[in-house]
């Protein structure tokens, strides 16, 4: 499949998903601890705004 | 002429710590600002001389007949922070000279600003010679080279001896008479007769 | 004056707040149109005819392209958020410019490694210092610049306008750098490289790149518009934190 | 504006002799330059242009940390900004004066390092007149990373970072200028325009960027 030059264009898609995937993976998981964060800071009783406003 | 602050709010790290400052003072007039430390009597300073964006409120500075001087208030103002903006590798005349015409409108000569700080004999030695009392001198005499009517200090009186109290009083009292408004924060009244408090709390 | 404050503050709180609860409507549309996207744009590719002169390395077309283009379309994002954040001040634009970076950062990465891997087979080299890919590096560089500077400061409220800044003297200079090292290339390479210039590009390949440009835009948006949401959670956890913080001290205190 | 010119050249002179240190380090980088690649006069010769340019553009980012950064330091950053004098104008003096300080200094040692890497006469004037339409780009556009990085303790190297992308341009219309001017079909007018236009162009963007960030970054 892909003739001769299968060993480039390959790597180029797998490089392309890896990097893309990455990012997601990377973007969903800083998500998901930030929320788990603002969770635990809400259950401690931390308001998000100043108690003055 | 008067200068006028409206409802003043100022940020420090996004956060707004100086809310709903308001005054007027009148030529001649001197307002000395207290609080406790961090409560944002630096930062109220600082806005007032511009060098704050202001979160809300304004600043104004009117003539006799109530118009508004042209340009921004802050290029009215001397200011005299905690540091003392000169440069240690100049000599004491180096750096009026240059603050001088870099401020335009010479009021005193060099040599007469530093007569009336009583540093006149270290006119020509290098900034960096003198000590942190004599420094904060040097730095009043920088008030006196240019002409502003408006003084803006910060702590003037950090590391100065009494009897440089003293003076510093006295050239502050000359400048009120003069005609000149003055806002100070520090610690003790400065003791000028035409003198306003305004008290600072901490907003939170 | 009241009502001013307050307008004020409704800039500075609630329209962050308005674009969490629009994010969080919006990023699984956007994630749904990226994947239906990708996948008829890479259905398309696989089963364009094969070049006459490239082979089936016209496949590493179809992805690398779009990522040169996304990596200049998301320099022009992160310059319209920093007028947002030098006009307007507006907290949302820094979030944005910050957020888009390392996205902008590995469009830019992708865009080299796949030409790389597309040069080597055409040119017979894995780099050739040629305008395009040159110029190309020289956007990395800058990315990630902007990127370490981003990091720099302690307090991120500080960084929005060093950023804004950098990011629009870039703007103002990218054209000149681009100018610059077409000029530089032709005068030491002439115009052995850019044989691939064809003017007219057959529908064949043209509409799957096309379609394959559009899927890449809507992975940038919808990853963009996640990093925001993180940015503006990291924001909130830091305010949390700071007045958890005060209130202790003020307790203490009293 | 002339008294704060007076001011940093001052400064300059007094603290550590500015210009003599950028000379030095100018002369370090060509020194080393070669025994990387062997003393082979031909060679370097052909390298030169590039060797001096090089030399020059690191030379110049010397100083660019503390342009704004030690101003902040002793308070004088807010009084240059209160003024009423545009703060543009104000950047624009202190970047001439750091080009004063580092950059005028290699176009006139030029002449010295040309000789060492065997470079001709019109050679060495070439090189001499790029240098000195094109350096001031590199403080001007430096300025803005100065600016943007005042606040950073050690911003040293990220300014590197962040100018040196910029300044691509300057070095590629500068050596080519010179090789223009030494062989033959290779044009000279066309890059040292090139060249001019930048630096005017940087004069403009560089403190009017760098003043933007100046005037809000006061805390």
């Amino acid at each position: 499949m892909f003739g001769e030059h299968a060993g480039f264009i390959i790597p180029s898609y797998i490089i392309s998903f890896a990097a893309i995937l990455g990012m997601t993976i990377f973007i969903i998981a800083q998500h998901r601890s930030r929320k788990t964060e603002l969770k635990r800071l809400e259950d401690a009783g931390v308001k998000r705004r100043a108690s003055n406003d | 002429m008067k200068l006028i602050v409206e409802n003043l709010g100022l940020n420090r790290a996004s956060e707004e710590i100086v809310k709903d400052i308001s005054f007027e003072l009148s030529a001649g007039e001197a307002l000395i600002i207290t609080g406790e430390n961090g409560s944002g009597k630096s930062t109220t300073l600082r806005g007032i001389a511009g060098l704050l964006p202001l979160n809300s409120g304004a600043i104004k500075l009117l003539d006799e007949n109530g118009k508004q001087f042209e340009g921004q208030p802050r290029e009215y103002c001397h200011y005299l922070g905690h540091q003392n903006g000169m440069k240690t590798a100049l000599t004491v005349r180096e750096n009026l000279d240059f603050w001088q015409k870099f401020c335009g409108e010479p009021d005193l000569t060099i040599e007469e600003a530093l007569e009336e700080v009583d540093l006149s004999h270290t006119i020509d030695l290098p900034f960096s010679y003198l000590s942190a009392g004599m420094k904060r001198r040097v730095t009043i005499a920088r008030l006196l080279v240019s002409d502003r009517p408006i003084w803006i200090l910060d702590e003037p009186t950090a590391g100065l001896d009494a009897q440089s109290v003293k003076m510093f009083t006295a050239l502050c009292q000359a400048f009120c008479e003069s005609g000149g408004i003055l806002i100070a924060a520090t610690h003790l009244p400065l003791g000028i007769e035409t003198e306003k408090t305004l008290e600072i709390k901490a907003s939170n | 004056m009241t009502v001013e404050t307050t307008k004020l503050s409704i800039w500075a709180f609630a329209n962050p707040t308005r674009f969490m609860g629009f994010a969080n409507k919006a990023i699984p549309m956007l994630a749904i149109i990226a994947i239906a996207l990708s996948a008829i744009g890479l259905w398309m590719s696989f089963n364009a005819p094969e070049d006459y002169q490239q082979g089936y390395t016209v496949l590493i077309m179809f992805i690398h392209v779009p990522t040169a283009w996304l990596a200049m379309m998301t320099y022009s994002v992160m310059s319209l958020s920093a007028i947002g954040t030098i006009v307007w001040r507006h907290p949302l634009a820094d979030v944005s410019l910050r957020s888009a970076a390392p996205l902008g950062a590995m469009f830019t990465f992708l865009a080299l490694a796949t030409g790389s891997l597309w040069g080597k087979p055409m040119w017979g080299t894995w780099w050739e210092w040629d305008a395009r890919m040159t110029s190309v590096l020289v956007l990395l560089i800058i990315y990630l610049g902007l990127i370490a500077l981003s990091k720099a400061f302690d307090e991120p409220s500080e960084a929005a306008l060093p950023l804004a800044v950098m990011t629009l003297t870039g703007f103002a200079i990218i054209p000149i750098i681009k100018f610059s090292v077409d000029w530089w290339n032709t005068l030491h390479q002439p115009a052995s490289v850019s044989r691939f210039d064809r003017p007219a590009m057959g529908p064949e390949f043209l509409y799957p790149l096309l379609i394959m440009a559009f899927a890449y835009m809507a992975i940038f948006f919808t990853l963009h518009m996640m990093a925001m949401r993180n940015e503006i959670l990291a924001r909130r956890i830091r305010t949390m934190k700071m007045s958890a913080a005060r209130k202790h001290s003020a307790k203490g205190a009293t | 504006m002339l008294a704060l010119l007076k001011r940093e050249i001052l400064l300059s002179i007094r603290a550590g002799g500015g210009a003599l240190t950028g000379v030095l380090f100018f002369l370090a980088v060509v020194s080393v330059f070669p025994f990387a690649v062997g003393p082979d006069t031909k060679l370097l010769s052909h390298l030169a242009p590039a060797i001096l340019w090089i030399g020059a553009l690191l030379a110049s980012l010397l100083g660019l940390d503390r342009l704004f950064a030690q101003e902040r330091e002793d308070g004088s950053l807010d009084l240059l900004v209160m003024q009423s004098h545009p703060l543009a104008l104000t950047i624009f003096v202190k970047a001439l004066a750091h080009w004063v300080m580092t950059g005028l200094p290699l176009v006139i040692a030029t002449p010295l390092f040309g000789i060492m890497l065997n470079l001709s006469p019109l050679g060495i004037g070439a090189t001499m007149i790029t240098l000195l339409a094109g350096t001031p780009a590199i403080s001007f556009i430096g300025a803005v990373g100065a600016a943007v990085s005042v606040k950073l303790p050690r911003g040293g190297m990220l300014i590197s970072v962040l100018v040196l992308p910029l300044v691509i341009p300057i070095l590629i219309f500068g050596v080519a200028a010179i090789t223009g001017a030494l062989e033959e079909p290779a044009p000279f007018t066309a890059p040292f325009l090139f060249v001019c236009a930048i630096t005017l162009f940087t004069s403009v963007l560089g403190p009017l960027a760098a003043s933007i960030m100046l005037r809000h970054s006061a805390d």
